[in-house]
């Protein structure tokens, strides 16, 4: 537990940051980011809180076994679409030209489009899913095993 | 001459491994391998980083780009890709020194050893 | 069923990684459901494998690329490289394939009663699986960089299965050790994968063989695989890591583990033939790999004759029989550029090391297994506290009889099959390498000799008559091993024909590997 | 797909035939021996001297004490080898790159001298 | 001292190996590119993203990917699994 200044800015700051991991994550298809670099800045926030806060009162909000279902669907969901794929073959990007995502922009540069790219955005969830749970799960369970060897001495 | 600066980089690279390759032959703690370790996976992502750039490149996105003479993004995936799995190793390699410090209280190569021959 | 052949190469490490992302879902459900799911996954990916192997037999390297609007869509049209990611199963690939479906699901069925008292056991299933995939991802693929994420699943769930058992301090290390030194290893190999694409602008093994020049940089890049993909598979002079990792490992996975370091010899024998073939200063590679066998063949069993810890002995066997493997296939590297020499022995060592390696994953996992055994019941491994057991483990003993046999080459057991085919054909390169390997050979039959003295015959030992014999899932994960064993002793010349010889061939065959993917350009 | 040139020869199931006949041959032969012997009486105690037969946990030979012979005729070679497997991680990333350097510079040493 | 002397060669011979490869390679900025060049005039086409680097770690490379994810899984697996509280160890 910090003292009182850190925990206002933290809480003041973690909004904001979850809202540009979330704008990363869901414009990885148009602008520079995507799944892995919007999961990233979103468990950064999970940092963040830890530092903040300690891991005492995150260890509460934050579960283990929850994580580990959220970093689950978020695998499953991306080899998922993976799977979608096996008409054609494993990975195909079958939403090209359909209603979903489909927009197919010419070659060349071109404005921001959100409706493009296919399966990408959707990939991008999924493995924003995993990699957010994933990287919170392993913070919290470091923060508790350090926390675990200080109690014993 | 000349090609130590055009390749200037790549010298980088060079430099930084040999870093990273010395601090864990030379260093004992075990968190300042991983460190020797962490260093030389920089390097590694710089060299791939680096092996994609082309002069006055730009990054290879079409939204409102200004040009399409762009740098290769397949090394700029690969960098990605061997980030985020060093991100996996050194939180591997991380648990298990907090598991030899609980058992032997040691974070010493050579003190913390107790399988050898 | 047409699907299905045409999308059984991904659907091999497909499923498996799908089932282990599920594997934690599975555990809430119950142990009993969990336990059912994962073999029935592992049985499911035997029978794709051997889908695979019957196609690449009949039919010839099988080309997959992935996510292009057609499977063999290898090269797109206006364009004469490949570029997307290529599985390109080939007759090796399809042979280490069931190699490792086999082992993991005998591993995966000796854990079931072996880990029963264990906590953790949902993520021990779960990067059980993983490691599965990851050892058929590395023989299947042919993408250089695809290999380096494979061989990274690799490293980790390995590392993390190695130390599975935190409560001994052998076993963190162990773990440890591994995850260092199989990151390095991965390391090197991206170095030299960064090398290629800076040269080539490729990350297709068949396009940069096609492509390859053997400048200056490519022999370096060639140094750091060859020396990464050693180390991984636990050659000697970097093998210090294999009896630390594989001692302590937990249940039924020290064989899969054992499997996982074949599987990275699989890989150096496709970097070193299939990447590089006749551009190679062959006799150079060869002599190294044939050294790296004699040493690994002499000083692991030398040191495997000191060991009192029966686990320990074994690992240092498995660095005694990879020799073996690096002497045969050594020996046909040497001479790859001869086509007489080839014809008369060098695809013979090529095929006795390549026999090696199956007959060993089978063997070897075997006495892991039974030195597991003997932990579970016993709580030691120590072998001097040990004695009389062959009373109450009546089992366990007849599988180390059968495994002790087969690896110290006792006739007709396969162990003899594939390596009178090395002594046979290393005789013509030069008649010190087959005297050493002899010499090796009794040697290993010595310290099976002192296990077997030692643990399972005396008089019984009062402290250990309460002992009974091993649960029923630990009998038939021993009993699939040991079944193969058998099988392959009674029919080698089937073996050979049908799966090892096939294998030998892709290997020389560099151009149909190329020819696969660039179409016979 | 030519035949393969040495296991042609090699008939492994001969051998477990010859092995079953010489199995059933040394059978017949053992039962055939004398029918005077009693299990559980004096005639099976080893005779030790006269001594008294050591305890169970001490009558057998412990794996530590085989092969010493040869362990201390082959001393020489095993102190170093023995001695270089320190266990200690640093080494083994040693000995890794060590050979990395090696295998370097004999792949071009055929172009240096 | 041995090992000193052994740290230094190694890193003599390594360090002449990568810094040979340094200068040997082609001129930094001029990279070859025909699987690249392929790739980005495609992309727009084939996947409908305006960004190449997606395009090419969720569409062209995208079995990597999901490499990736499961290296990244795993650890968290492997990392939660080792942390885990053992039975003989005393409840808080």
């Amino acid at each position: 537990m910090m003292s009182k200044v850190v925990r206002s800015v933290a809480r003041l700051a973690t909004p904001a940051v979850l809202t540009f991991g979330l704008y990363v994550i869901m414009h990885g298809h148009v602008t520079s980011g995507g799944g892995f670099q919007g999961g990233a800045v979103f468990a950064s926030a999970a940092a963040l809180l830890l530092v903040a806060f300690g891991s005492e009162r995150v260890k509460e909000h934050m579960k283990i076994p929850a994580l580990t279902g959220i970093a689950v669907s978020g695998a499953v969901i991306f080899i998922g679409l993976g799977f979608a794929g096996l008409a054609t073959t494993f990975f195909y990007n079958l939403f090209v030209g359909s209603p979903v995502f489909g927009h197919v922009p010419p070659f060349g540069p071109a404005h921001e489009d959100i409706w493009t790219a296919g399966v990408i955005p959707l990939m991008n969830i999924g493995v924003a899913l995993n990699v957010v749970a994933g990287l919170t799960a392993i913070m919290v369970v470091m923060a508790i095993a350090s926390e675990n060897k200080r109690d014993g001495e | 001459m000349s090609t130590i600066i055009t390749n200037a980089p790549f010298i980088a690279v060079a430099a930084l491994a040999c870093v990273g390759i010395y601090i864990m032959l030379s260093q004992r703690n075990l968190i300042k391998i991983v460190m020797g370790i962490t260093i030389f996976e920089a390097a590694v992502n710089l060299f791939l980083v680096s092996l994609g750039y082309r002069n006055d490149g730009i990054a290879p996105i079409f939204t409102n780009a200004t040009g399409i003479h762009m740098v290769l993004p397949v090394p700029q995936a690969m960098t990605l890709t061997s980030i985020v799995i060093g991100v996996a190793t050194t939180a591997m390699m991380l648990t298990l020194i907090v598991l030899i410090y609980r058992h032997t209280g040691e974070t010493d190569a050579k003190k913390s050893r107790r399988v050898k021959g | 069923m047409e699907a299905l052949i045409t999308h059984s190469p991904i659907l091999a490490i497909a499923v498996p990684l799908l089932a282990a992302f599920l594997t934690p879902l599975m555990g809430r459900l119950g142990p009993r459901v969990r336990d059912t799911f994962v073999v029935l996954v592992l049985a499911v990916v035997q029978i794709l494998v051997i889908i695979v192997a019957r196609e690449v037999y009949a039919n010839g390297i099988q080309v997959y690329v992935l996510g292009a609007a057609g499977p063999s869509l290898a090269i797109p049209e206006t364009h004469m490289v490949p570029v997307r990611i290529i599985l390109e199963v080939d007759g090796l690939g399809a042979f280490l394939g069931i190699m490792g479906a086999t082992v993991a699901l005998a591993g995966a069925i000796y854990s079931i009663s072996c880990m029963k008292l264990e906590t953790g056991q949902d993520r021990f299933y779960t990067l059980m699986l993983l490691l599965a995939a990851s050892m058929i991802g590395i023989q299947y693929t042919g993408d250089l960089f695809n290999l380096f994420v494979f061989l990274e699943i690799l490293s980790i769930s390995g590392a993390a299965l190695a130390a599975f058992r935190t409560r001994f301090v052998d076993a963190v290390e162990g773990g440890f050790k591994y995850v260092i030194v199989s990151t390095i290893a991965a390391l090197l190999v991206l170095i030299s994968i960064g090398m290629f694409y800076g040269q080539y602008n490729l990350l297709n093994i068949a396009a940069i063989a096609d492509a390859m020049q053997y400048t200056a940089i490519d022999k370096i890049a060639l140094a750091l695989l060859v020396v990464a993909l050693l180390t991984k598979s636990g050659a000697v002079p970097s093998h210090w890591w294999v009896p630390d990792t594989y001692t302590p490992a937990a249940g039924g996975t020290s064989p899969i583990i054992y499997a996982a370091s074949l599987t990275c010899l699989g890989a150096l024998f496709r970097v070193v033939f299939s990447l590089y073939g006749l551009k190679l200063s062959l006799s150079v590679v060869g002599w190294v790999v044939i050294v790296a066998g004699l040493l690994s063949m002499f000083i692991g069993v030398t040191m495997a004759l000191r060991q009192t810890d029966v686990k320990r002995l074994m690992t240092y066997h498995a660095i005694s029989q990879e020799g073996y493997m690096l002497l045969g296939v050594g020996v046909g590297l040497a001479v790859l550029g001869n086509p007489q020499a080839v014809a008369a022995y060098g695809r013979e060592a090529i095929a006795g090391g390549i026999f090696h390696v199956i007959n060993n994953a089978f063997f070897k996992g075997l006495l892991l297994l039974t030195g597991e055994a003997l932990f579970f019941q016993l709580g030691t491994r120590d072998l001097n506290k040990m004695g009389g057991l062959g009373r109450n483990m009546k089992w366990t003993c007849a599988f180390f009889i059968i495994g002790a046999l087969a690896i110290s080459g006792v006739p007709p057991f396969n162990g003899f099959a594939s390596k009178l085919m090395i002594y046979e054909s290393s005789f013509h390169l030069n008649p010190m390498l087959t005297i050493i390997a002899l010499v090796v050979s009794i040697m290993t039959l010595a310290s099976f000799t002192k296990v077997f003295q030692a643990a399972f015959t005396g008089p019984e030992q009062p402290q250990f008559a309460a002992v009974s014999s091993v649960p029923l899932s630990m009998k038939v994960g021993m009993g699939i091993l040991a079944a193969a064993t058998v099988l392959f002793s009674l029919f080698p010349q089937f073996v050979v024909d049908t799966i090892v010889y096939p294998a030998t061939d892709a290997l020389l065959n560099q151009t149909g590997y190329i020819n696969a993917v660039m179409g016979g350009a | 797909m030519s035949a393969s040139p040495v296991l042609s020869f090699w008939a492994p199931l001969m051998v477990v035939i010859a092995f079953l006949i010489v199995a059933a041959i040394t059978y017949t032969y053992r039962s055939r021996g004398r029918s005077s012997f009693k299990e559980d009486t004096e005639q099976t105690k080893v005779f030790l001297s006269g001594e008294d037969e050591p305890e169970a946990g001490m009558r057998h030979v412990r794996a530590h004490n085989m092969y010493w012979g040869f362990f201390e005729a082959m001393k020489r070679y095993y102190d170093p080898v023995v001695r270089a497997h320190t266990g200690i991680a640093n080494d083994y990333l040693i000995w890794m790159f060590g050979l990395a350097g090696l295998v370097g510079v004999l792949l071009f040493a055929p172009g240096l001298f | 001292m041995a090992r000193k002397v052994a740290i230094g060669f190694t890193l003599v011979i390594v360090g002449t190996m990568l810094f040979a490869t340094a200068l040997m390679m082609r001129p930094f900025g001029e990279p070859p590119s025909a699987m690249d060049d392929y790739i980005l005039e495609n992309t727009q086409e084939t996947t409908g993203a305006n960004n190449a680097v997606s395009a090419v770690v969720f569409d062209w490379r995208g079995y990597d990917t999901l490499g990736e994810a499961t290296v990244l899984f795993t650890a968290v697996t492997a990392v939660v699994m080792l942390l885990r509280r053992r039975k003989d160890e005393a409840p808080e």
